[in-house]
């Protein structure tokens, strides 16, 4: 036989299958990224058991593999691997932090098979070396970029009174240097000019020399991991640096870090990437972004978060592009993708329609938000609630109010 | 100024890591365990003292609460665990029962597996009880407030920790120094065998000192969730800078692990002040230029040959 | 001048292994064949990109063998070099353009090289203070590579260099060439120990004040296993580098590369070629059986690792093998005397 | 036996503010044996250890054979011919006693050619260890260590041969076999330095005598002239003083 | 009542059988001296009695009570001091905390800093020194100080000469008379013949790990206790358990 020929190779197998591989991310210290993904998992695996795949008039069956990135990021790389050379899956799905979807994406490349990514900024993942897009023939992105982050915040920031000197707090990792590389350049039209003192290593017990430097800037900006951030923030507070508005990606995603601030968490903004509100459904199962915000709290007991939206998008594209394609064929589906237009639950999204970002990147829709502290929330509600307060990017998405500055 | 600031902030910082570090620089000086699993366990106790300050218990006596409890869980650990590896170390060098195939036994890195063993495996039931959600302990106002200190403001919340590290140093030198128990500590880390001539029972004494050392470490995590935010896995991230102090202060000696913790704390915040990429890097380069110049540490209590 | 005052009586019989030892050694050349001409064709790609991890860590557990089994260094920092190899065989490889088994050798040369001028920092050291002084050094490699903006900074690089080949043909030549390094490494490492090089090392390791009073030259000792050592260890980061297709800083410096070495070689059995194999195989199954389970799969890698350390204390190989070696090093001497 | 084959001259070594050298000098020549006396914590060990290369002292010179070794570390003194055993034994507990006798004939033994197996045996046999040459050395009992140590020096085919403390603990039956086993050796040429407190086995085999008193030599020449000199008898022998080492310092 | 009774005691390493049968008594204020060549069993019986290795069979009483598994820490509170070979201070501590360690079992008697210090003039004078600096005849005398602070019933000291300086041997010994005439009761394992025989009431010999001699040390002729070590003397009265 041929040299790998034990068993099936991607794109192999059964044609009336359709087996999709997912790199999740279960264990580590970006396990909450991957809580949404392994309840949409569970979901989409119920949903297809009902309702398979309708291609040609012929049905597919769905199989879902999933493998634990561990966070680690030679680890994920190794599970897609073995995803598309042992469990011969027709496509690789992976999302959350550039460390994860890069490894994944190249995986994929080297071997000739489809890969849909999400939850990264589509700088840090098209960029890889140098400072030129990355050339991939089989990786597919559906995210925003940091021209959208930095328009959000422009008009965020511009709802407030500020003297125009914003203060950049960015860690020395994909999506810091992806921000600090392209955010001053970005914000310099808008007439905020962002201080950046130079990259911070993860895990930073002290910001003293970040904290002097920011002094008398009006503006915070950053995309620090959550602990960091904390430490930032109650560093800031005991020193006496009070910016008019903070404005942080990444620690605020989650509504359990934002609770761990405690009060002091209240009045911050962020970019909000999927929210209930807005007017999307799925269009797997028809749910509307509320009913799934919903249905994610009443099975889970938590508060909704903004990958779950993406979570389940990743599969409304996976169908479209089979369906598209007609079969699972790699080339067939990879060939269904670079001109796939599919409306989801986290919008509309479309692959070689913005000629501004590179042909395998489909770009998403943008709000801005802002964390309110509800005073009087009962026992056992969230105390924090996410308040759209910019929506020039995507207009469809309704506010909820205005930049309030902090106290 | 900035540089004065930077100062003050690095012996705060250092209090921090010096808090941390106590537990771990005496079972370092006691057993020579390289506890890996020592972060993890401080994040334990902050996920336990946040469970209570959960039940409704005010965080004062969740501290009283959770430091007799890590106690007893070190004297459960060290009898349980440490013990038996120790034997290991001892068996090997002792020559023992060597003969067969070249092969040694795991020898004085018994207990350093062990303890990485139990370091990975609780960081992965913390994960599945409490799940990867980072956590903090609600401290209301207390955590950003700050005092003026002159020209500058400084935390309150690090002013306290380095006051406690402080007196939970003090207080453990003085026991060791003072009371008979400590002294017995010493003999035995000295020489278990011959102690136990003297009516010590070693292992019991390996126990005491690790129950004494995970009680400061609980104190230690209570501040450590009060500070940050913690997740499972967050002891790691700070469980290095705890070790860095141990060893600049030199083996056995907890005013060289607090002088350490000081020293690290500092070159951080100074190396920031330089350059905010490489505080870090800072600390580490002092850390190994420390050793280059005094293999044995600042203040090494020098155990003889 | 000399000592032989009393004639030589019954001059003895000095033996090193005996007809186990080659059966043994046949049996573990027929796998070597086994795995080189044959699996490759009855197994998946996946299964074989999975194998090359396994070499990968048969190499890191043998050289860290190397460095504390033999040399008596206990380095927790040997993930500093399995970073240099990795960024070494991307930089080469990608940038310079060479071939890749050009590149992962030259990787090894490379840590190697790096390792040298370390060594004189390390060795200042001892026990505990070694221990943490080299993870130290490690985590100043790591932050240091982080500030070099030609190394991707945070984020890393990937390796482009095989882009557009077949992946058949690449999985196979990744395989094999780390078959063939692994067996290279082992086989050095177990013919550097039968040697008289190897009695000296062995000699510092277990007392090197008194290695240096009979003329073993310790500090070269100690720094050739040094070196050997981190170069296995850059070995290993490059065939990692070139088996997930890229480095990151956070992974590929990771302690948890050290944490597995010390895993392998503690649980295997240290001070034996035997141990760090067959601790390799143990690690790498149990991540290939439990990895599905998650977070339980760490909870059980930690158990067993709890374990073996107190109910097997010279490790499997240990534990199965009593006086019997496949990798003959010792001596044994059948006295010509009663 | 015209030029001295070992040449100790001014040696000097404190530790803090212990002295155990001052201004120490002797000369030891081939075929040789100087026995090395002195109250506990005179600093006889450490002039050994200087001699050897294991401590480098703050002054002084050891020169063997004409050649200055001062700056040399212990394994080129080794290789030189200079061996060494422990007071307190140190074996490579990991190996076996043929392999630790092994090292000492594959290292510094190995410049006198011929097989370095036989070398290690022989040295065995010497010390009454062949018996136990498969027997892990870190499992024997302090009396075998020691003997380990003296077959270990042996198998580096020494010029000269520093002995310390091996005959302390054997009983009055074992006394002449160690006794033997010096006189041999140094009737083979070898010159030997030994420090001993069992006197009536030094007695038995030394040339000369040396007595060490907190770092200093008091006493320097025939044997039974320096154990009847009146300082030797006060501070070694038995009296009623006190002999606090480096307290004098 | 004898303080110390032991019958048949067998003490193990592995295969071998180090202590074979010993039997022993000693009465109040008595001092035994225990003889052997190398390996002869002196120690391991010693290690036996203290318990620090504990015998594979037969008893140990102590004041009348089997003592025979008891681990060593909980031996010394029962009264049972040994000065193990090669003197085993605490480095790291002062002298006078070395003979602090001694009290830790906290037992009555006529011991105390003041008494040792008595005995022992010179090592009064260096009681803040690290143990570990002191040299081989000092650090004798206090690991004896130490085992006294333990106010034991029987002492047991072991080879206490080994490594000595002539001039220090004697002086150990001079105190070591002067311990056992104030009534403590001892166990001596001494390879200097003389020594042995000017402290010890009884001499008991060991030839490998069985008594082959014993008799009461006065007008005992050296040449024939030499004899006995090695088991060439048939005509003495050897005793085989
Ligand atoms: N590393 C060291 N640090 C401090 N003092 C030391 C050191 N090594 C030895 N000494 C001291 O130097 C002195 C001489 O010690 P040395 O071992 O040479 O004595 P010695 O003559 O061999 O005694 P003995 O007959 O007891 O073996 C002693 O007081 C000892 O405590
Ligand atoms: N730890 C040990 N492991 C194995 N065998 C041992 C051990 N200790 C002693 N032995 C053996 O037990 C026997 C008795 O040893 P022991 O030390 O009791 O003799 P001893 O009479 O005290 O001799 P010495 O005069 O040398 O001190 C010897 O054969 C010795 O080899
Ligand atoms: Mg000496
Ligand atoms: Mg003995």
């Amino acid at each position: 036989g041929d040299v790998g020929g034990g068993s099936v190779g991607g794109g192999g197998g059964d044609d009336d299958v359709l087996k999709i591989g997912f790199v999740s991310t279960e264990t580590g210290s970006s396990a909450p990224f991957g809580e949404a993904n392994t309840y949409v998992i569970e979901s989409m695996e119920q949903w297809f058991a009902e309702h398979p795949v309708t291609v040609d008039g012929a049905e597919l069956s769905v199989e879902i593999v999933v493998k634990d990135s561990q966070s680690d990021s030679a680890r994920a790389g190794e599970v897609a691997a073995e995803l598309i050379n042992s469990d011969g899956v027709d496509l690789v799905l992976t999302s959350s932090t550039p460390d994860i979807t890069n490894p994944v994406s190249e995986q994929c490349e080297a071997n000739s098979v489809p890969c849909i990514s999400t939850v990264a900024p589509w700088q840090p993942f098209a960029i890889r070396d140098g400072d030129q897009p990355a050339d991939l023939k089989y990786s597919y992105h559906a995210f925003w970029g940091l021209e959208d982050v930095s328009a959000v915040y422009a008009d965020m920031w511009g709802q407030v009174e500020n003297n125009g000197k914003a203060a950049g707090l960015f860690p020395n990792d994909p999506d810091g240097q992806a921000w600090s590389a392209n955010f001053p350049a970005l914000t310099e039209d808008t007439g905020v000019t962002i201080d950046d003192p130079g990259l911070y290593p993860n895990g930073t017990q002290d910001f003293s020399a970040q904290l002097s430097a920011f002094e008398g800037h009006d503006i915070l900006v950053g995309v620090p991991i959550p602990p960091d951030f904390t430490t930032f923030w109650q560093q800031a507070g005991q020193q006496g640096y009070q910016p008019k508005v903070a404005t942080i990606g990444k620690a605020l995603l989650f509504p359990s870090s934002v609770e761990a601030l405690g009060n002091a968490g209240d009045g911050l903004t962020s970019e909000v990437w999927w929210h209930p509100t807005a007017p999307f459904t799925s269009s797997l199962t028809g749910q509307t972004a509320q009913e799934l915000a919903d249905q994610y709290e009443t099975d889970t007991g938590k508060q909704w978060t903004q990958p779950l939206g993406f979570a389940e998008a990743l599969f409304e594209i996976t169908v479209a592009a089979v369906q598209e394609a007609g079969s699972t064929d790699p080339d067939a589906i990879t060939g269904a993708l670079s001109t796939l237009e599919v409306s989801t639950v986290v919008g509309d999204i479309a692959w070689g329609a913005d000629d501004s970002v590179p042909p395998y990147v489909a770009k998403t829709p943008l709000v801005g938000g802002q964390w309110r502290l509800d005073e009087g929330a009962d026992e056992g509600t969230h105390p924090y609630e996410l308040v759209v307060v910019s929506n020039t990017l995507a207009p469809e998405i309704p506010t909820g109010g205005e930049v309030e500055p902090l106290r | 100024m900035d540089w004065l600031n930077a100062g003050v902030q690095g012996v705060l910082l250092g209090g921090q890591y010096a808090l941390l570090a106590c537990g771990l620089s005496l079972i370092f000086g006691v057993m020579r365990i390289v506890n890996l699993a020592h972060g993890v366990l401080a994040v334990l106790a902050a996920y336990l003292s946040l469970f209570l300050v959960q039940q409704g218990l005010p965080l004062w006596l969740a501290v009283v609460v959770v430091v007799p409890v890590f106690a007893a869980l070190g004297y459960a650990v060290q009898r349980g665990l440490f013990n038996p590896a120790l034997a290991q170390v001892r068996a090997r060098g002792a020559g023992g029962d060597s003969r067969g195939g070249g092969s040694r036994g795991a020898g004085e890195l018994a207990p350093l597996l062990v303890s990485f063993g139990v370091a990975v495996a609780l960081t992965s039931l913390l994960q599945e009880v409490f799940s990867a959600d980072t956590r903090r302990i609600p401290t209301g106002d207390l955590a950003s407030a700050g005092v003026p200190l002159g020209p500058l403001s400084v935390g309150l919340l690090p002013l306290i920790t380095l006051v406690v590290a402080v007196a939970v140093i003090a207080g453990v030198q003085l026991f060791l120094a003072r009371t008979p128990t400590g002294r017995a500590m010493r003999a035995v880390a000295d020489d278990p065998g011959a102690a136990a001539l003297t009516g010590v029972d070693p292992r019991h004494m390996y126990a005491v000192a690790t129950a004494v050392a995970f009680a400061t470490l609980a104190l230690a995590g209570v501040f450590v969730g009060m500070s940050t935010q913690f997740s499972p896995g967050y002891g790691d991230l700070v469980l290095l800078f705890a070790f860095e102090a141990v060893i600049i202060g030199g083996l056995g000696s907890l005013w060289g692990t607090l002088a350490g913790g000081v020293v690290l704390g500092v070159a951080q915040t100074i190396g920031a002040q330089i350059d905010p990429q490489s505080g870090v890097l800072a600390g580490h380069l002092v850390f190994l230029a420390v050793l280059v110049v005094r293999p044995g540490g600042l203040l090494p209590r020098s155990v003889p040959a | 001048m000399s000592v032989p005052t009393v004639p030589p009586t019954g001059a003895p019989t000095i033996t090193r292994g005996g007809r186990g030892s080659l059966i043994g050694a046949g049996g573990l050349a027929l796998v070597v064949v086994l795995l080189a001409a044959v699996v490759p064709y009855v197994v998946t790609l996946g299964a074989l990109s999975s194998l090359v991890m396994l070499f990968a860590l048969v190499i890191l557990g043998t050289t860290w063998n190397l460095l504390a089994g033999y040399g008596g260094i206990v380095s927790v920092g040997q993930q500093a070099y399995v970073g240099v190899g990795g960024y070494a065989l991307i930089q080469l490889a990608d940038a310079v353009g060479a071939p890749p088994w050009a590149a992962v050798l030259a990787a090894g040369v490379i840590g190697a090289a790096v390792a040298l001028p370390t060594s004189y920092l390390v060795f200042r050291l001892a026990g505990g203070y070694l221990a943490i002084g080299t993870w130290v050094v490690a985590e100043v490699f790591r932050l240091v590579t982080m500030q070099i903006d030609g190394l991707g900074g945070g984020s890393g690089l990937s390796l482009t260099a095989f882009r557009g080949t077949d992946r058949v043909d690449r999985v196979a030549f990744v395989y094999w060439f780390a078959l063939a390094l692994m067996v290279a490494v082992v086989l050095g490492t177990y013919l550097l120990m039968r040697s008289r090089v190897g009695l000296g090392l062995t000699a510092i390791r277990d007392d090197r004040v008194a290695a240096g009073s009979l003329g073993v030259a310790v500090d070269r000792g100690r720094r050739l296993v040094y070196v050997a050592g981190s170069a296995g260890a850059a070995l290993a980061g490059a065939l990692i580098a070139l088996s997930t297709l890229g480095v990151t800083p956070g992974s590929i410096y990771s302690v948890s590369w050290t944490a597995a070495m010390i895993f392998i070689v503690v649980v295997g059995g240290i001070g034996t070629i035997e141990g760090p194999l067959v601790g390799a195989v143990v690690y790498w199954a149990l991540q290939q059986a439990l990895a599905p389970l998650g977070t339980w799969y760490l909870v059980v890698l930690g158990v067993v690792a709890v374990a073996v350390v107190l109910l097997a204390p010279r490790g499997l190989w240990g534990l199965v093998a009593g006086r019997f070696q496949l990798f003959p090093t010792t001596y044994r001497v059948r006295s010509g005397r009663i | 036996m015209t030029v001295p084959l070992l040449q100790v001259a001014g040696v000097a070594k404190r530790f803090g503010r212990v002295v155990t050298a001052r201004d120490v000098s002797f000369e030891v020549s081939a075929g040789e044996a100087l026995g090395l006396v002195g109250p506990n914590g005179a600093g006889k060990t450490t002039l050994l250890d200087i001699v050897a290369g294991t401590r480098r002292a703050d002054a002084g010179s050891v020169v063997l054979d004409g050649q200055d070794l001062t700056r040399l570390g212990a394994a080129a003194r080794a290789d030189l011919g200079v061996a060494r055993s422990y007071q307190v034994p140190r074996p490579f507990a990991g190996l076996t006693v043929y392999e630790n006798v092994l090292v000492g004939a594959s290292f510094a033994g190995r410049r006198h050619g011929g097989d370095t197996r036989d070398r290690a045996w022989h040295a065995l046999e010497v010390t009454g260890l062949a018996g136990a040459a498969d027997t892990p050395s870190g499992s024997l009992r302090l009396l075998d260590r020691k003997r380990l140590e003296v077959a270990r020096a042996l198998a580096t085919g020494p010029r000269l041969l520093l002995l310390d403390e091996i005959a302390g603990g054997l009983t009055e039956r074992e006394l002449p076999q160690v006794v033997g086993l010096v006189r041999r050796l140094r009737d083979d040429g070898v010159a030997v330095v030994w420090i001993e407190h069992v006197l009536h086995a030094l007695l038995d085999v030394v040339d000369r005598l040396l007595c060490l008193a907190a770092g200093e030599v008091i006493a320097q020449g025939d044997p039974h002239e320096v154990i009847r000199s009146p300082e030797v008898v006060e501070v070694y022998l038995g009296s009623t003083v006190d002999s606090v080492p480096g307290e004098s310092a | 009542m004898s303080v110390l009774e032991v019958t048949g005691l067998e003490v193990r390493y592995g295969d071998l059988l180090a202590v074979d049968g010993v039997g022993l008594t000693l009465a109040e204020g008595e001092t035994l001296a225990v003889l052997g060549a190398n390996g002869a069993g002196k120690s391991t019986l010693l290690a036996a009695l203290a318990g620090t290795h504990l015998p594979a069979a037969g008893t140990v009483l102590l004041d009348g009570a089997a003592v025979t598994g008891m681990p060593a820490h909980r031996r010394v509170r029962r009264g049972v001091a040994l000065v193990p070979e090669g003197r085993r201070l605490f480095g790291s501590l002062t002298v006078e905390e070395n003979l602090l360690m001694g009290r830790y079992p906290r037992r009555p008697g006529p011991w105390d800093l003041r008494a040792v210090y008595d005995v022992f003039p010179h090592v009064a004078e260096m009681r803040d020194r690290r143990a570990a600096v002191l040299s081989g005849g000092q650090q004798q005398a206090v690991a004896i100080g130490r085992a006294l602070l333990a106010n034991p019933r029987v002492l047991l000291l072991d080879e206490v000469s080994l490594g000595l300086a002539p001039a220090v041997v004697t002086r150990i010994y001079d105190a070591v008379r002067r311990i056992t005439a104030e009534g403590t009761t001892a166990l001596v394992v001494e390879q200097d013949l003389d020594q042995a025989l000017r402290v010890a009431d009884r001499v008991q010999c060991l030839l490998r790990g069985r008594t082959v001699l014993e008799a009461p040390a006065a007008g005992l002729d050296r040449e024939a206790v030499a004899d006995a070590y090695f088991g060439i003397t048939p005509d003495l009265r050897t005793q085989e358990n």
